[in-house]
């Protein structure tokens, strides 16, 4: 809880693409979990708000040689010092790295939807509310109390549940607790993955599983050139997948 | 002079006035305050819903909107508002994973497409400003009063379950049987076969469970073993533990298939086949291991009957070069294959095409079968075994009167144990074609349950005709689908978080679990419980029918099958994270975590689900009740239930199905395919699913069929192009979406699209795929593949 | 009718002919005002953004109208501060046509924010780190010393003149007015230098990232640079229209052709460094980020950007204006004038569009940008609006003070 | 009357006006403004704190307690009243309406909230009770001894009571305390 900048805890996530069936679980788990969102209308994929966008790839190869792979993409958390891309350039501070966390926030009623951010990051993991969030009358009710649903106007992204760690802290402090213990915060996707493809948890914690398979030499990052320092890692044993994922544009 | 100084002087005091009115109101709170305010208040504006607040709980209860039977678990606000599922971390099947239409099935339950009240169809059919809302009284008397007026002809009720087991299933089975129908059908599934061919090859009547976590060797041959085939979840889980494992034993992945699917591309190694052909290919990797000598001597020794005819056929028939010819699949890639496969143990190969939802041939699956014979997979540790039954105590008889003593001999109207089909498939099709043909008898009512055969059934077109010679058509879905917009009368029943209901075992596991979903949260509408409808139906019904129902209500009634789960002295109720029960193997007593019924019941209600590895796996010397008492690759069933043919149709053999269509018009071949993204129903993809596609699936309303880039070249499409896709049943039209997955001259349909039912968040988006393939019958076994049309493609 | 207001000794169309002018003006404003209230009632949805174009045909409408607008702050700058005094013949047009700029970029931006009521957060909540705020503020604040710029000339109206209170302040506004336009030119400097920095700072952003020295990057500099090389150039441009128009000569051909020269200078200044700048960016920036030259380029927004940015737009005016031969030539000074305009608008198009649109994530396409009515309106009305306030000011206030001696009244 | 005299007066008169303006425009803002503003709304039911820990001997926990979560369950629900005053204890007039119109027909009593935020903060009683040991009067006051239920003045525009807190106040004791000021603290 303390202000400092060691408080050695850098949340983190490994996603195992071979593991990744494709499934897109984790989107769904993600949007009911946060509120996301969603029109009648949900193909224009440059307007539609999708925290954990699922991407298609493949080897590029002819029948029968062709492979695909699925590639879920939430906010990355840019680990980039001082300031991840998005952050500092929002004029109004509605957007923020947890430097006890590592997480990057945004608080949409702070937003003045100028969509700095937006253009600044380059995983197109920021999302603007181009129309009123409207939901069909009875599934209002659906709607968790745990993530305030935003208004039109104002960029939203993943935030790696944090309301989880929230919760999760309040749970510990009726406990006398203050530390967390691996496992009592994770985000939906990763629960909700039948697979098992994602791992979440403390990066600095060298005992702990995203750290070690972060080490992993199938591990790697999505435009790593670009010095984000994402901190989202991704896992495979495809040659094809880690040529195509060492590419900037 | 004056006047103009005065006016001056106005001005300028009113200039002041103002200037002082500005001052003072800079130096007062209201700008501030209302700058500030009307922020805040653009935060909370009354137009966006703010979320009820509240304690948080959870239940955990059993999805049911596929048949794997995962638990999952539901928060609710104030135990009111239903918020969000996951999966239940303690249920062995799903083990807190969760698949996309289970983690968006609060959108079913809020679903703007509920269904509030009974629904009396009062104009034409299919006219949804005519369904006048009813009272359940006024719902259960109207077709009481049609029951008791058409009880002369009482074979003339049909009931169509898209759930095929558990004990609702069951109560529409036993209403008809006491009712005096034999028409208790199925909607077409993969399982039909995998029964037929257990019953032929193996003589069990039941269902197969596959012991995938332990194989090292899975050849699947047309199953997307990762893209929803058999119980999603368990199938994604033991994909994750296959790819776990260390590099030295980890677990090989073949995909024998026509597209480039994910379950194709993230296999170690996909065998791309010619559209159909997987079982040929199954046969070819026989020859190889039968005439290297390399299959288990002592199974195919001690324990098959047939061997000699099966290794001429393959012989005669089933060469590498042959198969190489049929299938596409060059002859060192066969030879290859099959010794790996017969080199590894434990090594599987699966059958059932797709997800599982099309029938295909008996034969296919005979032949897959046989493979895993010849290796010894069967009833063995990383094998193939028989889903062991679950220990539920049963219901007392049904007792029979005059009526229905006589239905026990009326032929179904499906025709399966008849003349023309004298095994005991589900034969849906069947009935369909007899219908539109006025054979038999007529079918006078229709009941539809958790099924929208109006939409699902692949070539739907002869059903939507059927259903005009069918004189009432009652639903009990909870939504308005495209079955029930047809239905003469609704009886809409809770969706499965408001509702009571068993879930045995789901498909392909080899260790019986029993889940009990159970209500979360009371009712949102008037629905009832379909076991409560039909035993109060029952009951109004003179005779035998309601003895046959000596219940109170469905909880009873079911309470009464679950007791035999406590009698049962094993197995336990799974209330512990982390539960592998594949682990170790089968046949490891289980004793009981609950100490009575009550506690039992209680326990299944908190958790969720029972389950038991007691149950070992059947010895080869016990296994088979055919009439060797062995696996018969020459099956003598087939002969003893009057199948005429020459030799090749007692064995496992392969039948080129040639696609409806003359090549010359329909110059290409259309196959449908099943993605985890689109749900193949009977319930419609939810938005949260929808969203998920990609814009090259669905855009807009249209949705896209895949096309490889050369074929797509010949004819001049480009990406996104708009095509007619035209079939001997009708055209559709459609975008182009090129890719590689795609074979050349191979188009690719995904189903599950194009509903018109549902709400303004479902219905329009894409077509439904359905209405232009063709189903085609295997003529010894009745059942239907549709897996090929010929289509033609043209720009539009 | 409106004779009293108009300036003594100069010579104005007829009141009606400036009413029916006015119409067209007020037409084109409405359907700007109906565009941008269609924006604010609706939302953004209305206009051609998307999450890919976060930014489009309003910002870079801004960031060029800013750049234009620029010619304000430097002929001051020149005139005040340096002491160029034949400028003082085109200073209150170039003020004036700054204010426009100014204002009309920030009704623009009024648009382009999702949340307008909470606009003033960037005030009240303001990232010191963030360019955009340097940008709110340094605009905001240059706004202002516009106004003040601009006030001394609205008193000048010969009605308003004849207060006295008026007439003293005015004059003494005149007097101190080398304060304001040092202060205009220290604020332009940094916004002018923070829109640049909006890009540079992009560092995920291939196309728009650039080096730079201390925290400001390449583009600040380049942006400070490209906007003094155009804004008088505009200048110049709206001079010759007011003089086509009235078929006047309204400003001393000295006045003109010394901005033309210094345009000149300036544009041949930023062009040397704008191609070092794109050389340093292609052979090492570009390349460290694993991306090369040629991959910037894709779909409809090709080479040939570059080539009109610096070729066609670049170094063509400038080799125009450095001819003292070729920029005396009055359809040539035209041409160089427009071409220098049209580049630093390509400029802060690719710098917004372009850079947009390039995929940076391996697996994405290039995306395209179609800007909607609703994005055209406001923006067309915003030109529309600075035509009214030319036309007002020219109309009613002595914006050319050499005009009665250029053409005597008979 | 002479020019200057003239001006003078209409001077005086001017400042006169300006000085009408702005006293004007500060009563408007100041005393008309916030009664526009907010309006006042009663609680249902006139409950006193006083009576229920005196003669009831009742402690704060019994009705304010934290959920075994760890989240806080504010106002108890009609459920808790209910098992006391299933038959009117004494016979005040808000006692006998609890039970005939809250109790008998089972509905929730629509309290009205002193200090409800709106739904994007997240406020944590357990960090500041359980782990800050602050007191609950800290931030509301000593609403123990309360003998009636005040009216709460809600803003028109905000929903929002008056005495809710600021966020500055949050911030201001957390930057004192040394305690995260991240957005993310106290937002969702």
């Amino acid at each position: 809880m303390s202000g400092n900048k060691s408080s050695g805890v850098r949340y983190g996530m490994v996603i195992d693409i071979d593991k990744c069936t494709g499934c897109t679980a984790c989107s769904v788990a993600c949007q009911q979990e946060n509120n996301v969102p969603f029109r009648e209308d949900e193909t224009n994929k440059v307007r539609s708000i999708t925290w954990m966008e699922i991407y298609q790839l493949d080897n590029g190869m002819p029948y029968p040689e062709y492979r695909q792979a699925y590639l879920p993409r939430l906010c990355l958390h840019c680990g980039a010092s001082p300031y991840p891309p998005c952050t500092f350039v929002c004029p109004v501070n509605a957007t923020h790295r947890d430097e006890d966390t590592g997480l990057v926030n945004h608080i949409p009623v702070r937003c003045i939807g100028c969509r700095y951010c937006i253009s600044a990051c380059s995983y197109h993991a920021r999302y603007f509310n181009w129309w009123d969030p409207k939901w069909p009358k009875p599934m209002e009710e659906m709607l968790t109390p745990n993530v305030s649903p935003r208004m039109r106007g104002v960029v939203e992204k993943c935030t790696m549940c944090v309301h989880r760690l929230q919760l999760a802290k309040d749970r510990a402090f009726m406990e006398g607790r203050s530390e967390l213990e691996e496992g009592e915060y994770v985000p939906a996707c990763v629960e909700s993955c039948p697979a098992k493809a994602m791992t979440f948890g403390n990066l600095l914690d060298p005992d702990s599983e995203v750290a070690r398979l972060a080490k992993s030499s199938l591990a790697f990052r999505l435009l790593e050139k670009l010095g984000t320092e994402p901190k989202v890692y991704y896992l495979s044993s495809q040659d094809w997948i880690h040529k195509l994922a060492d590419k900037v544009m | 002079m004056k006047g103009k100084d005065l006016m001056k002087l106005d001005r300028r005091a009113f200039v002041k006035l103002i200037a002082g009115g500005v001052g003072g109101t800079l130096l007062s709170p209201l700008p501030w305050k209302m700058a500030d305010d009307t922020a805040i208040w653009s935060q909370n504006w009354f137009w966006r819903p703010s979320p009820e607040r509240g304690g948080a709980t959870t239940a955990s209860t059993v999805c049911q909107l596929c048949p794997g039977g995962c638990g999952v678990r539901v928060r609710l606000i104030e135990e009111k508002n239903a918020v969000n599922i996951d999966g239940n971390p303690t249920h062995p099947v799903n083990q807190g994973g969760i698949c996309p239409l289970g983690a968006a099935g609060l959108q079913y339950l809020y679903g703007p497409s509920r269904i509030e009240t009974p629904l009396q169809q009062t104009g034409k059919r299919g006219d949804l400003e005519t369904m006048k809302a009813i009272g359940w009284d006024e719902a259960l008397e109207i077709l009481s009063i049609k029951l008791r007026r058409m009880r002369q002809k009482a074979r003339g009720l049909v009931c169509v379950s898209g759930k095929r087991e558990g004990t609702v299933p069951e109560l529409f089975a036993r209403f008809l049987h006491a009712y005096g129908s034999p028409n208790y059908m199925v909607m077409p599934a993969a399982v039909d076969a995998e029964s037929l061919g257990l019953f032929v090859s193996q003589g069990n009547s039941g269902a197969i469970g596959y012991d995938l976590e332990n194989a090292k060797m899975v050849v699947s041959f047309g199953s997307d073993y990762i893209e929803g085939w058999g119980s999603p979840n368990r199938m994604m889980m033991a994909f994750a533990d296959w790819r776990s494992n260390s590099k030295r034993d980890r677990t090989k992945i073949i995909q024998v298939a026509t597209r480039g699917s994910l379950s194709a591309s993230k296999a170690d190694e996909w065998v791309a086949v010619a559209p159909g052909t997987e079982a040929a290919l199954a046969l070819g990797l026989a020859q190889v291991i039968v005439s290297e000598g390399r299959y288990d001597r002592t199974f195919v020794n001690n324990h098959t009957y047939g061997f000699d005819e099966f290794k001429r056929l393959l012989r005669q028939n089933y060469t590498p070069e042959k198969v190489a010819e049929i299938t596409g699949v060059v002859k060192e890639k066969i030879v290859g294959l099959a010794r790996e496969f017969a080199g590894t143990k434990p090594a599987v190969a699966l059958s059932g095409w797709g997800q599982g939802r099309m029938q295909g041939s008996m034969y296919d699956f005979l032949a897959v079968q046989s493979l895993n014979a010849l290796v010894g997979s069967l009833h063995k540790p990383g094998g193939v075994t028989r889903r062991p039954k679950l220990p539920l105590a049963p219901w007392p008889k049904v007792v029979l009167d005059a009526t229905s003593l006589t239905s026990e001999n009326e032929p179904r109207l499906d025709g399966s144990r008849g003349s023309q089909f004298p095994l005991p498939g589900q034969l849906f099709y069947n009935f369909v074609k007899n219908v539109n043909e006025g054979n038999l008898y007529p079918a006078e009512m229709l009941w539809v349950y958790e099924a929208n055969p109006a939409h699902d059934l692949a070539d739907v077109q002869p059903f939507l005709a059927a259903l005009n010679k069918i004189g009432t058509v009652v639903s009990f879905s909870s939504f308005m689908d495209e079955t029930t917009q047809l239905a003469d009368l609704v009886l809409p029943g809770p969706t499965y978080l408001e509702r009571l209901e068993d879930i045995p075992t789901p498909p392909g596991l080899q260790y019986p679990v029993f889940g009990l979903s159970h209500p979360i949260l009371s009712p949102r509408f008037e629905t009832r419980h379909p076991g409560d409808v039909l035993i109060a139906l029952a009951h109004s019904l003179d005779g035998s029918v309601g003895a046959s129902f000596p219940w109170s209500d469905y909880e009873t009634a079911l309470k009464e099958r679950v007791k035999g789960l406590a009698d049962a002295g094993r197995g336990q109720v799974a209330d512990e994270p982390g539960l592998q029960p594949w682990k170790g193997g089968q046949g490891r007593q289980l004793a009981p975590n609950y100490d009575s019924f009550d506690d039992l019941w209680e326990k299944l209600i908190e958790h969720g689900c029972w389950f038991d590895t007691s149950e070992a796996m059947p010895s080869w010397a016990s296994a088979f009740k055919t009439p060797s008492g062995k696996f018969e690759f020459y099956s003598q069933k087939m002969r003893q239930v009057g199948i005429r043919g020459n030799d090749i149709t007692y064995l496992p053999h392969f039948e080129q199905v040639e696609p409806a269509g003359d090549p010359r018009d329909y110059p290409l071949l259309l196959m449908p395919y099943e993605t985890m993204a689109i749900t193949n129903g009977p319930v419609a993809n939810p938005p949260f699913m929808t969203k998920t596609l990609f814009d090259f699936q669905l855009k807009g309303n249209d949705s896209f069929v895949e096309v490889n880039p050369n074929t797509a070249a010949n004819m001049g499409l480009k990406e996104g192009d708009r095509i007619a896709l035209q079939t001997e049943r009708g055209t559709l039209k459609v975008r182009v979406h090129l890719t590689e997955a795609a074979r050349p001259d191979v188009v690719f349909i995904p189903t599950g699209l194009g509903h018109s039912g549902f709400d303004s968040y479902i219905k329009g988006k894409g077509v439904n795929a359905n209405m232009i393939l063709v189903a085609q019958q295997d003529q010894v076994t009745g059942l239907v593949t549709w897996w090929v049309t010929r289509v033609k493609i043209s720009k539009v | 009718m409106d004779s009293a207001l108009i300036p003594e000794g100069v010579k104005r169309c007829s009141f009606k002919a400036f009413s029916l002018w006015l119409l067209v003006i007020f037409g084109v404003i409405g359907w700007g005002v109906l565009g941008g209230f269609m924006v604010l009632w609706k939302g953004l949805n209305m206009t051609g953004l998307n999450d890919s174009f976060g930014f489009g045909l309003y910002i870079t409408a801004d960031l060029a109208i800013i750049a234009l607008g620029a010619g304000a702050f430097f002929t001051g700058f020149l005139t005040y501060v340096v002491g160029k005094k034949e400028l003082k013949d085109i200073i209150n047009l170039a003020v004036v046509v700054g204010f426009i700029c100014y204002t009309g970029a920030q009704l623009v931006l009024l648009l382009e924010i999702g949340q307008p009521i909470r606009g003033w957060f960037s005030f009240w909540h303001p990232n010191v780190h963030s360019m955009l705020t340097e940008v709110i503020f340094c605009i905001t604040c240059y706004t202002i010393v516009l106004t003040v710029e601009y006030i001394p000339l609205i008193l000048e109206n010969r009605q308003l003149d004849k207060v006295p209170e008026f007439h003293y302040f005015s004059h003494n506004l005149h007097e101190i007015m080398v304060v304001f336009a040092a202060t205009g030119t220290f604020l332009s400097f940094f916004h002018q230098g923070s829109l640049g920095g909006l890009y540079g700072v992009m560092f995920a952003r291939p196309f728009a990232f650039r080096t730079g020295f201390f925290i400001w990057p390449w583009t600040f500099f380049l942006f400070v640079a490209s906007a003094i090389a155009s804004g008088p150039a505009l200048t110049i441009l709206v001079c010759k229209m007011v003089q086509g128009v009235s078929r006047k000569q309204l400003v001393r051909r000295e006045a003109i052709l010394l901005l033309a020269k210094v345009t000149g200078y300036l544009l041949t200044f930023y062009l040397i460094f704008k191609f070092l700048d794109t050389w340093w960016w292609a052979t090492q920036t570009l390349p460290k980020m694993g991306v090369s030259f040629t991959e910037v380029f894709q779909g409809p927004y090709g080479m040939w950007l570059l080539i009109a940015e610096l070729g066609v737009c670049g170094v063509i005016p400038a080799t125009i204006l450095l001819i003292p031969k070729a920029r005396e030539d009055d359809v040539l000074l035209i041409v160089a004038c427009v071409l220098d305009c049209a580049g630093i608008v390509i400029n802060r198009f690719v710098f917004t569009i372009q850079n947009l649109a390039l995929p940076v994530l391996p697996f994405e396409q290039v995306q395209i940008y179609v800007p909607t009515w609703t994005e055209w309106a406001p923006t067309v009305g915003v030109l529309a609006y600075g035509a009214l306030l030319l036309s007002l000011s020219y109309r009613y206030l002595p914006m050319f003070p050499r005009e009665r001696e250029l053409n005597p009244i008979d | 009357m002479t020019g200057e005299n003239k001006q003078q007066n209409s001077g005086l008169l001017g400042w006169l006006l300006f000085v009408v303006g702005f006293t004007g425009a500060l009563f408007v803002g100041w005393v008309i403004f916030p009664q526009l503003l907010f309006s006042t709304q009663y609680q249902p039911i006139n409950y006193n704190h006083v009576i229920h820990q005196e003669e009831a001997g009742m402690s704060c926990e019994d009705c304010h307690y934290f959920r075994d979560d760890g989240t806080y369950a504010g106002k108890p629900k009609l459920a808790a009243c209910a098992e006391c005053h299933e038959e009117p204890q004494g016979e005040t007039e808000s006692e006998a309406m609890l039970v005939s119109e809250y109790v008998e027909p089972k509905k929730e009593i629509p309290w009205v909230s002193y200090s409800r935020q709106p739904d994007n903060v997240f406020f944590s009683h357990a960090a500041h009770v359980k782990m800050a040991e602050m007191e609950c009067t800290d931030c509301h006051g000593d609403v123990g001894q309360q003998t009636e239920a005040p009216p709460v003045k809600i803003n028109r525009l905000t929903g929002y009571p008056n005495k809710i807190m600021k966020m500055y106040v949050c911030e201001d004791c957390h930057a004192r305390e040394h305690v995260s000021n991240s957005c993310n603290v106290c937002h969702k």
